[in-house]
């Protein structure tokens, strides 16, 4: 069986901006928020990259390129769904409502990072590869022995498919029928390990095969149809059908972080390539322009408000306090052990001098 | 015989077990117990027996048979609203749960700065002693105090099983609970029907002396009590036999007071000697107490070898003569 | 997609005893061989589950009703090739050459029980479920490298499908091309979970389509569709053509372990009407008897025969020196640590009741 | 500077790393060095660089993303003739491959009596202090020291970490071969270019004094260095350093004669407190020289909280004003 046929990748939008599934509920508003959101999240990442050379926060995972399969899926969820993301996972997280401000504390090393604003359900990014998976499919168990309606989304790598928990969380999901999406980006590589070496199957989507999961392959850079293929997930979650596994087909154009240089392990000349052909903003502004949708003054408006507000975040985060370790001591348990307050204890009549 | 009132039983410790998760089940809707078997057969330890029918199979589940998937799950289960009680078959089937356990559930706090936290209780039966099968006798005590985020405690019999384990679930982090399988049904104690709790972090003395400090804890309980009560009509010295019960954190106090009492310690464990939670033992009795030392500390603890199969397992356990070799040795120093 | 007709259960052999893939080099010789292999597997056990009863030997693991699936599988590969049996499988390392003599020793608690005979490649029995897989993909791993044709078969149950090591040793035997064998027995359960409980799929077949792994499933109680298939499967191997994943549909009879009560978890007729219809020991003598290669006098002489080489094995098992403590303090390092040389020397004290 | 000979190099410790495995692969063809982005990309941190364009890809493999599968793998290929280098990417990625280690890695010589055998090295980059995200800086030895049948190494600096590799390459059982991140590229030592082994199991006294004895290894052995050199200029008394080098087995009898020298110990290692190897170190103590102390053995350690995010890693790691404080609470007892 060829799997690339019985798993083709959805497309929505053509290179070129053709509309090809044309029942859809496009309009204009629509497709300006998909393109602020990428825009948001593209000029995020690329302020993050340079602070990251100006040594202004720590090494940083950038994720250019992948914006349609992060904002289109996360626009796909509501407020109250939970969403897993990874350490490039940040225009999804950004979209469904993670500050800036946490974002770039996050890169300076800080809790304060992880924590979602109030409202929001999103996890700290998970570093472990592939261990959010069962978390996602923990939390959606939870809602549906709640009986609401709401769904976890949860993202992870090509590489990622490759351990054991990615294998579990799939089955779990899959035996109690848990309202969760599995999105998986497919940007080719694992670090400097290409998906060919990675396993040998032609696609990721067939591996939902094996746990009865419904699975599709979708264009990763063609946001409408990352958007409306992860909505009918999200339906059919919240319906009490179950899981589905998305494979979004894409493609990272940088490095795999600030540490890594791509140009040991592959021509970097494709991703120039790429960025110029399939990049998912160009894709959208394509789009745009055939609908008669896009603004010149519209963009360059949007594009000012978003480096206003990534400034004004860089701001407030340089005047954010230092970290205080107290913070250590005080979130190993609800309330601190006698050797942890020991140590506090040791930690700070040292710091103080005071000998004791 | 000593009268029972009606409200209180004489329990094995397992059942006793199953008496707190049932309590808890019934009390607290948010109660959880997850894992293999653990439903319409109750468990192969019967730990949950009786569990599926009185609380239907949304409150007690059969999950499919992986540890990462039950711990990693759970994970999820306990920061979105729920208890869950995960059973490990055998203390030596957890490790393939490691990495849930390591870097996520005992994180969680950390991480989100107390958005997200895990109550969760993980269970596992552990130790040598019951002609078990490979593996299945693992006692790692140790590789878990030295978790950061994570409590540790082990009962010796009904009546701490049931307070502990309770204790346990109410703890709003994560508690790994190991019950020591010789223990399950060697001997019954009297076990009140009603809720109670014994707070985490704190031993018990189990029998008063003055000359030597025992410290010892699960199986090894009961056998380092026979050996001393038989050793002590033959002598005319005392010990005071402590059940540590929490190995994370220590009781740090009470060490240190029979310390300080005696000058003389043994301490009994079945794991391998090297890393064992000794150290942990060492490491406060030379913060709080080391010049009270008379002798040093005589430790009576399993190989620096895998737990063997059965027909060796006697030999590689901790046995009456060696802890009373021990007790002389500190004695005699 | 339908999975059940995308895989369907092999049979070589009705359960009238009629053959259906007519095409095959069996005669009386070879079926007498198999149907040999299979009682003495099935007098073994029920042998220990006496042993057990009488409290001569530990804990035991049965396998009743799973010979055809162990014996069919073993005595498709090769002397030099390697085996990789869980605690159930004795009736296949017994095929492959594992003496019955260890096989008590093991059911004693002795490690020597672990131990295969010279030049014969059997692991000991693994334990900890699914763990074995990456040993097996390890093993023909190294066979491969080594440039050899040697194969390597590794059992497993339904309940292991659900575990990491499952995914991880089959994506790695198909991203490596190893030369292994995946035998999986779907026996339905695990312990009391059964297979619909542990997973969605309707087969284990299917979970090789996620590692582009040719995948298959056999009627388990058919030992000429096991021993065919998998032969198959072997020579795939040895030509260098890689892994595959065979899922021998089966049912045990009797108790998970003989410290497990089945009646807790299912109707035990069910397994009574089994073996009364899809035994795999009559399925074969079912056959054999219409090719007229049947002689009740030749099953006797050859039960004769078993009985004496078990009783045989048994007497020298009694007769088999104490376990010695230094098994252990020899066994964990090629030279013992002084840690453990220390331990030796106070256990030998102590028991001396020389106090040093 | 000394002069070097022109079979000696100075080397940074990564590529006196790099330089062993390098010399094991060229010696003996069963070497295999395998994990994730050791080929072409040569390690995360560069350590295989160059090893797959000299032995090709047979010998130097790129795995899938599965650190049981890497181990449990290497299982195979090491019990079928091979003697893998696994790479784990970062120390606190090893866990997904506990199981593998714990179970099989450690157990199959005593599984087997001796019929299999698994001579296989893991490596893998640990420690804070270098600013890497979370969970890559965990010090987790301690959770090894505690598996029997796994040997447990850890260099400080480039000589060491060539011979002590090579050494473990060519032991005939498992060893965890852990690299303290901070020391891959600070300084250089003379590393020679032929082969060498260093003997596991061999602490190394880096420093000799009178008075306090400070045990240490991996990336705290600089650290205590720099505070122990700094505090010697200002103060009448002097210090015994010892880099343990190898964490199981400990060097039982370089611990004990430097104790019973000075009867003062400090401790230094960036692990939380609890159960971390000044445990161990204790218990020798205990056993060898307990009533040499003449103070209470101080330790100087990471915290009982997860090993933080880099804004919190130095106020989480033992700093030189907390070593020097340590040696003078040890002096002045
Ligand atoms: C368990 C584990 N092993 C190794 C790593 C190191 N690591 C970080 S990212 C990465 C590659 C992940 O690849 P993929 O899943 O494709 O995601 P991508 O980085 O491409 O988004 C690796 C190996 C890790 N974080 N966790
Ligand atoms: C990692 C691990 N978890 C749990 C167990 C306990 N256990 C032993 S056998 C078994 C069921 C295995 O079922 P299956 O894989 O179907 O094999 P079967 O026993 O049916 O042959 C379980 C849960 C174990 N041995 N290893
Ligand atoms: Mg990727
Ligand atoms: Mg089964």
């Amino acid at each position: 069986m060829n799997m690339e046929e019985q798993f083709p990748i959805w497309q929505y939008v053509t290179e070129e901006g053709e509309l090809v599934q044309p029942e859809i509920d496009i309009d204009e508003a629509v497709s300006r928020a998909f393109y602020q959101y990428m825009s948001r999240a593209r000029m995020m990442d690329q302020k993050c990259v340079n602070l990251q050379r100006q040594g202004r926060i720590g090494t940083y995972v950038p994720y250019e390129g992948q914006e349609a399969a992060q904002v289109g899926s996360a626009l796909a969820i509501e407020d109250g769904d939970w969403m897993f993301p990874t350490y490039r996972d940040h225009a999804a997280t950004m979209t469904h409502g993670q500050s800036l401000h946490n974002l770039l504390l996050y890169w300076r090393g800080r809790l304060e990072g992880s924590v979602p604003p109030e409202g929001k359900n999103i996890f700290p990014p998970a570093v472990p590869i592939a261990s959010q998976l069962l978390h996602a499919t923990g939390v959606a168990w939870a809602e549906k022995k709640k009986n609401s309606d709401r769904v976890s989304i949860v993202y992870f790598g090509d590489g990622a498919t490759s351990e054991g928990d990615f294998h579990e969380g799939l089955n779990f999901a899959s035996v109690f029928k848990t309202p969760t999406i599995f999105l998986n980006q497919n940007n080719g590589y694992a670090i400097s390990v290409p998906v060919e070496k990675q396993m040998n199957s032609k696609t990721i989507a067939q591996k939902g095969l094996g746990y009865d999961i419904p699975s599709l392959r979708v264009d990763g850079n063609d946001i409408l149809a990352v958007y409306y293929e992860t909505r009918k997930a999200v339906e059919r979650a919240r319906r009490g059908d179950g899981p589905t596994l998305i494979e979004a087909v894409t493609w990272r154009y940088g490095a795999h972080t600030t540490a890594d240089d791509p140009s040991k392990y592959r021509d970097q000349r494709e991703s120039e390539e790429r960025r110029s052909s399939t990049d998912p903003l160009m894709r959208l502004e394509r789009f745009m322009r055939k609908q008669g949708w896009w603004s010149d003054a519209w963009k360059e408006d949007m594009e000012a408000g978003i480096t206003e507000e990534i400034n004004q975040a860089l701001k407030d985060v340089d005047r954010h306090p230092r970290s205080e370790v107290d913070q250590l001591f005080d979130n190993v348990f609800a309330k601190p052990t006698w050797t942890i307050e020991k140590q506090r204890q040791h930690h700070t009549n040292i710091n103080e001098g005071a000998k004791s | 015989m000593t009268t029972v009132a009606a409200d209180v039983k004489k329990l094995t410790m397992i059942q006793a077990i199953t008496d707190a998760m049932r309590t808890m089940l019934d009390e607290d809707d948010s109660v959880l117990v997850l894992g293999q078997d653990v439903g319409i057969n109750g468990g192969v330890f019967r730990a949950t027996e009786g569990l599926l029918n009185e609380f239907g199979e949304d409150r007690v589940i059969d999950t499919p048979l992986a540890e990462s998937g039950i711990v990693g799950t759970s994970v999820g289960l306990a920061v979105n609203g729920f208890k869950p009680i995960a059973e490990m078959q055998f203390f030596g089937f957890i490790y393939p749960a490691f990495n849930q356990l390591m870097t996520h559930a005992t994180r969680m706090r950390q991480r989100s700065l107390g958005r997200y936290t895990v109550p969760m209780v993980i269970r596992a039966p552990y130790g040598a002693g019951v002609k078990a099968p490979e593996i299945h006798s693992d006692s790692v005590e140790a590789l878990f105090t030295h978790i950061p985020g994570l409590k540790v405690v082990t009962p010796s019999n009904g009546y701490d099983a049931k307070g502990l384990l309770i204790a346990s679930i109410e703890d709003p982090d994560p508690v790994l609970f190991i019950e020591p399988m010789r223990c399950y049904r060697t001997g019954r104690t009297e076990v009140p029907a009603e809720k109670y709790t014994i707070e985490l972090g704190k031993a018990k003395t189990v029998r008063e002396g003055d000359d030597v400090t025992v410290l010892t804890w699960g199986a090894m309980v009961n056998d380092t009590m026979k050996a001393v009560e038989q050793w002590e009509k033959e002598h005319q010295a005392t010990c005071d036999v402590i059940d540590l019960r929490t190995l994370y954190p220590l009781d740090r106090d009470t060490i240190k007071t029979s310390v300080e009492k005696t000058g003389r310690v043994v301490i009994v464990h079945e794991a391998p000697e090297t890393g064992g939670v000794s150290g942990d033992i060492l490491s406060v009795i030379n913060d709080e107490a080391l010049f009270y030392l008379k002798a040093p500390v005589q430790k009576v603890t399993g190989f620096d070898t895998p737990v063997p199969v059965y027909s060796l397992e006697n030999e590689y356990l901790p046995s009456a003569r060696k802890i009373t070799w021990a007790i002389e040795e500190a004695l005699h120093y």
